[in-house]
């Protein structure tokens, strides 16, 4: 089993979401965060100068699936999320060792 | 001059001119709430300077053109009024014999300024502050101040006959048509119809919509310049409007969505009371019940209209304060009565009064969006309209004001 | 009649019914910073439709019924009252002779609007919004307006010489004790007692209370009907009696618990409002710290009280409202004075006036709560009171407005 | 005498001091927003306990020895004012003749709240809420009350003829520069210079701007203490400084930052406001811009001043109040104009004027300096002023109150 | 070592943390988030028609113990944050090389 | 790759980033979080007793890097986070597997 965590834009989060579910991934989990990728954000020009604004707002979806279902959510992320331009986010696969319904207590592995 | 000025008059105009002031930054809020949290600042600091920038045209000239002497019907002006240098003392008889010249000067501020304010609704999240600036001295100037003139300032909308009583036309009317031409040349905000873009906090939008039905007290009731029976139907209009007005747009969107939600009845509430401002002092409370529902109802369908066709005038001026007034102004035509006030409307068979109402809501709507036209392209070519694309992807909080709302 | 219209009089009178409505969104704010993130939006659109409805009700006949002319001191009924048609000119001799009668309409509307609010304490966070509405319209006709008759509308009450100066027996202890029948029938929030539900917003509930207190001067010092002596004793002894009240909650709670919340000293300042409301006009500002401190030490220890008995009566309306009012309606048989007004109460030596207060409240309370217990089996038969389980528990933003309060 | 009560001057006087009460919880949220999320409810809730307290204070004793008989111009006192008891009807007529005495007094107490609330900016997120019980007490009894009877009460400054419309040397001044001094001696938050502590919620605090500016046509314009021209004047005034005040500090930031904050609007609005205070009747509204431009660039480079000096006043108290009334106490001795008032200023010729309101601003920054000095060494000594790093550390909502803001 | 990553109700996480300290687990991370399970929330009848509720407010634990007292946490989350209906959450335990006490910089493995 | 997840204290924040910045990591993902450690929060001591405040707000700083900068992410926050106070935070590492880039659908191991 593994997570799948993928970092996105906010704005990207229904769109993912349903594209998942078409390929019938419902279940997941979804924290706000804040995230700066290697081009530190965003510059602003003004008057006075220039500003950096790193840490934007972005959405985390984490997502436990059977290993072979990992490539599949990783492309539907990927294809939805991406808008082309710097900021679009960031996938990582975690191994998960097991995972336990609190309702019933049962054990996957 | 001195001698007649009534301390129970004074007393309410004063209360009245503070309940206006308090409307602008409740709009703020109202506008506020709606937007993401990225532009709750820039959205309530816009208000705030509509108010802080009209109140020192206002006194340096503003009042002096909208208000001095008559030039054909067009314009005001009186040399003396500039700073206010001559209206220290006495009052004026010609528009609020009993009570102090200023305290008249301080009560058309107010409406001069959330007037302005009402059209960053269709500036929210994408205009640059300092266009906003030099936007709001020229609209001032140029839209509100001769318009007050035409309806209030023994201009021609009033030697005709058009009646106005606290406002349908001038602010209401001006703005909300004034805000569609804003949204139609700036255009979209980025993203506008592909993602939703939720209200970020709707209990501040209530508390501003709360601040607004207080404030309006003194827009409509204070109208009335004087504290006694004029002054009390028009509160008591005000706040039934406002009431029919929530239960309207709730009805309404309840059929139509299943559920209403409360921006609805917070929006149906200012669709009364603007529905219900040119109307106040003119018309009886069952009537004032009917004008409140009819502008709940149709407001809610004006926006579902504007968002059909994909107008992003963002925060609906155009369809609460431009259409509501507009219908108040027609309804001020049909529901007028002698009961109240010295005029009659259609039910009661003044066709005429009917008609002149007609013709000063279209000739205010003309002259509101095509100056607003001219200026917003001046603006845009000069100082340019709209942020750069990554100053709107982080919001104009951090752009324009280097500020972060929450943390 | 018009002729004896003060201006002054009026201006404090228009001035007080718009701080008095303010109360209400108010009292969504104090109520909904109380509440979980998921109920703050149907908590404070229930003040609003309180407002919004009984606007609507009392134009239409609610006026009409509380202050018509007296049947048999149980109700009231005057046909030109009906949509306030006869009423548009002129002033109430009876009632308030040197105000325009619609300032007196529109002052009493806004008491019977707050009232219908404070009552929705006890429907927090699990009631249908449309039980809400049908309750709403029923309580007022069928509780408020003939209470508001046998105190103020000249019913059998006001002829046996109970005094409640503004509001503390119709207001208060009727809409307390109405909400403790209401939280006795309808049961529980889902997981009250087993675990903590949080207020979600605190410095809203502290804004709540700050309109509250404000809005609380045109509730008493406005029902001295006029701007004068009377009026500024009322408004000193507000202001007293919500600091000892503030006080006296904050240390009665610092005492037993060892820190004072601020939900205990905004709780105690509403106590301390409740208690003053039916004495601000009767008393001395000295009693007027007694009442209030009282008020917050008493008020605390029912809220104790009712949390160990497990009754859900959710935000203490009848903690604060019920037995604050109570306490008030007694105090003022205790502590009137002739140096302030032409009554004396028990210090001075007048029995009479001391148990006349009793029975008022006494039968008050039954009879608000006994209709109240009526009108809620009725609603919950029909519509259905509670909204179902999965409704409750995905909050009631989200399930009857459709809406999520912040993003 | 009850006869010269006017109602007009009652209606305007009575809803100013409603005004001027909401300031004191307005004032809690502009602090509270700019706090940590940790102290929002500590900071918002010494606000309304300055209300509290002072309120009964001022019933029991505090009117007595401010407004009471003079004692060689340095004290009053009136045995008949302890308590209220003498003053439940008439007029005071070396004050207020038009009004009820309770209404002037009522007014005053809202003054010496609000002023005891501004202080706590030096105290934001640091002090027990013991310490700032009692010394909230001391202060007021022995600095606020002799200063205003020194300024108003027929005290020494009187006497002399400085002039002090509102209280920019009483209120402002006074509380300015005893927040310094309650900075300087309870020292710096943990970890103030080291990282940022940025504010929590930045609409909180232009709301309680809203409010503050709000309110304050209650403070200026009522303190005319009639419905008049004095007061249509210091209105205009008031809301023309406020204006121009917002636009300086915004157009110094802007210049000096690149981009203008909110915050920075906000504060020189109240910079505006602070400085127009004693000014409010005796100056015209063209004098009141520049009144107000130059409070807003003062007051901003003087807080960038703090700041690189390292002093945590925290909310900057010093900066807006304490320099912004210094420069209105100076302002008015110099734009004073008969135009307006009795008085007139040093454009005018009037040297003596000028050198007066030197001489009252400057005996009122040692006197609240020195005095303040002292309650702080005894405070400390006693109760102890700071909490302990831990309580700090965790947040004085959790520490003080027990309680958490948002959940 | 092991991450133990429970997802619970937040209305249950006062006992968890009561019930894991009774058996001495104290350290742990919370966070606010929102997730849906495979049932896809929770559907609303209303008069106009139905609306799926997803991505309710969730609470994650996060604790980090060593190998052998994951059952026991495991256990002590599921008795505790039960309550028998859809929602109730899920825990995942996901592998931990190392971990470093900053305070000190010792490092554990 | 390893993924670095820090819990430190909220203030910390920004002299952490400027750190790690100054060595050249930029990319992170930071969550707000409560905790508390193995000491149970603070104590406070007041007229009527004594009060445990737990799960203190912490921020969580989330880094997946190479394996070989692993030591230096780790160093760099110990020496920045460091008070010597309890509360100061913990360090987990954990692998990841694989790292997808969203924008460009590239992926690293
Ligand atoms: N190495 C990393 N470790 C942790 N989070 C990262 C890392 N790289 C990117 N992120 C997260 O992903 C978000 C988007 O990354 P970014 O680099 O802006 O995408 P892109 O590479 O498409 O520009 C960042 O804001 C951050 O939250
Ligand atoms: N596969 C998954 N990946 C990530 N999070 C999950 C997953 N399954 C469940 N969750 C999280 O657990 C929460 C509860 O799960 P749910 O399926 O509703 O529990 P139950 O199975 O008892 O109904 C969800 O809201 C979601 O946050
Ligand atoms: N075993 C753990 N599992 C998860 N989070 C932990 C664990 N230990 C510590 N933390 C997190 O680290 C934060 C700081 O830990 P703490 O023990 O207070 O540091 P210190 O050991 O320096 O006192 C805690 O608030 C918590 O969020």
């Amino acid at each position: 089993m593994k997570k799948v965590e993928a970092i996105i834009r906010p704005e990207k989060l229904e769109d993912v979401k349903k594209a998942l579910e078409s390929r019938g991934i419902i279940a997941m989990t979804v924290t706000e965060v804040r995230g700066r990728g290697e081009q530190k954000g965003i510059k602003l020009q003004f008057r006075g100068g220039t500003m950096d604004v790193d840490l934007l707002p972005k959405v985390k979806i984490e997502i436990v699936v059977d290993d072979s279902k990992v490539d599949a959510v990783v492309k539907t992320i990927v294809s939805t999320a991406r808008t082309g331009k710097f900021g679009d986010g960031k996938i990582f696969i975690i191994p998960v060792e097991s995972s336990i319904r609190v309702r019933t207590g049962e054990v996957e592995k | 001059m001195v001698g007649h000025i009534s301390a129970g008059d004074t007393a309410w105009l004063l209360a009245s001119t503070a309940l206006v002031m308090l409307m602008t930054p409740g709009l703020g809020l109202f506008y506020g709430g709606m937007v993401r949290r990225k532009n709750v600042i820039s959205m309530i600091a816009m208000c705030f300077l509509a108010l802080a920038i009209v109140s020192v045209q206002w006194v340096i000239f503003g009042f002096a053109i909208a208000f001095g002497k008559d030039i054909n019907g067009i314009i005001g002006f009186s040399p003396s009024y500039l700073g206010l240098v001559g209206l220290l003392k006495g009052s004026l008889n010609n528009y609020a014999p009993t009570v102090p010249a200023l305290a008249y000067v301080a009560f058309q501020l107010m409406f001069a300024a959330i007037t302005l304010g009402i059209i960053t609704s269709a500036m929210a999240e994408r205009v640059k502050l300092s266009a906003f600036i030099v936007f709001g001295i020229l609209w001032t100037t140029l839209v509100y101040d001769p318009l007050a003139h035409w309806v209030w300032g023994h201009g021609w909308l009033m030697k005709l006959g058009a009646l106005d009583f606290a406002g349908g036309t001038v602010v209401h009317i001006s703005s909300g048509f004034s805000a569609l031409a804003v949204a139609l040349l700036i255009g979209k905000r980025m993203g506008y119809g592909e993602y939703s873009m939720e209200p970020h906090n709707i209990p501040m939008t209530l508390l501003g919509c709360a601040l607004l039905w207080f404030g309006w007290f003194g827009f409509n009731a204070g109208s009335a310049l004087t504290a006694g029976t004029l002054a009390s139907i028009a509160f008591v209009n005000t706040n039934t409007a406002t009431a029919a007005g929530a239960l309207g747009w709730m009805f309404a969107s309840w059929l139509k969505e299943g559920k209403p939600g409360s921006l609805g009845i917070a929006s149906g509430a200012v669709a009364g009371l603007v529905a219900i401002t040119p109307a106040a002092g003119f018309v009886d409370p069952l009537s004032s019940i009917v004008i409140g529902l009819v502008a709940g109802i149709l407001c809610y369908n004006v926006m579902l209209f504007r968002i059909k066709k994909g107008i992003d005038e963002s925060l609906d001026a155009w369809a609460v304060h431009g259409t509501g007034g507009l219908w108040g102004a027609i309804a001020t035509g049909i529901f007028a009565t002698t009961a109240v006030n010295s005029y009659s409307g259609l039910i009661y068979g003044n066709v005429h009064q009917f008609v002149l109402q007609i013709i000063a809501a279209c000739s205010s709507i003309v002259y509101a969006f095509v100056v607003t036209v001219i200026l917003v392209l001046i603006v845009d070519k000069t100082v340019g309209f709209r942020v750069a694309d990554e100053e709107e992807y982080v919001g104009l909080d951090i752009s324009q004001h280097g500020e972060i709302a929450y943390s």
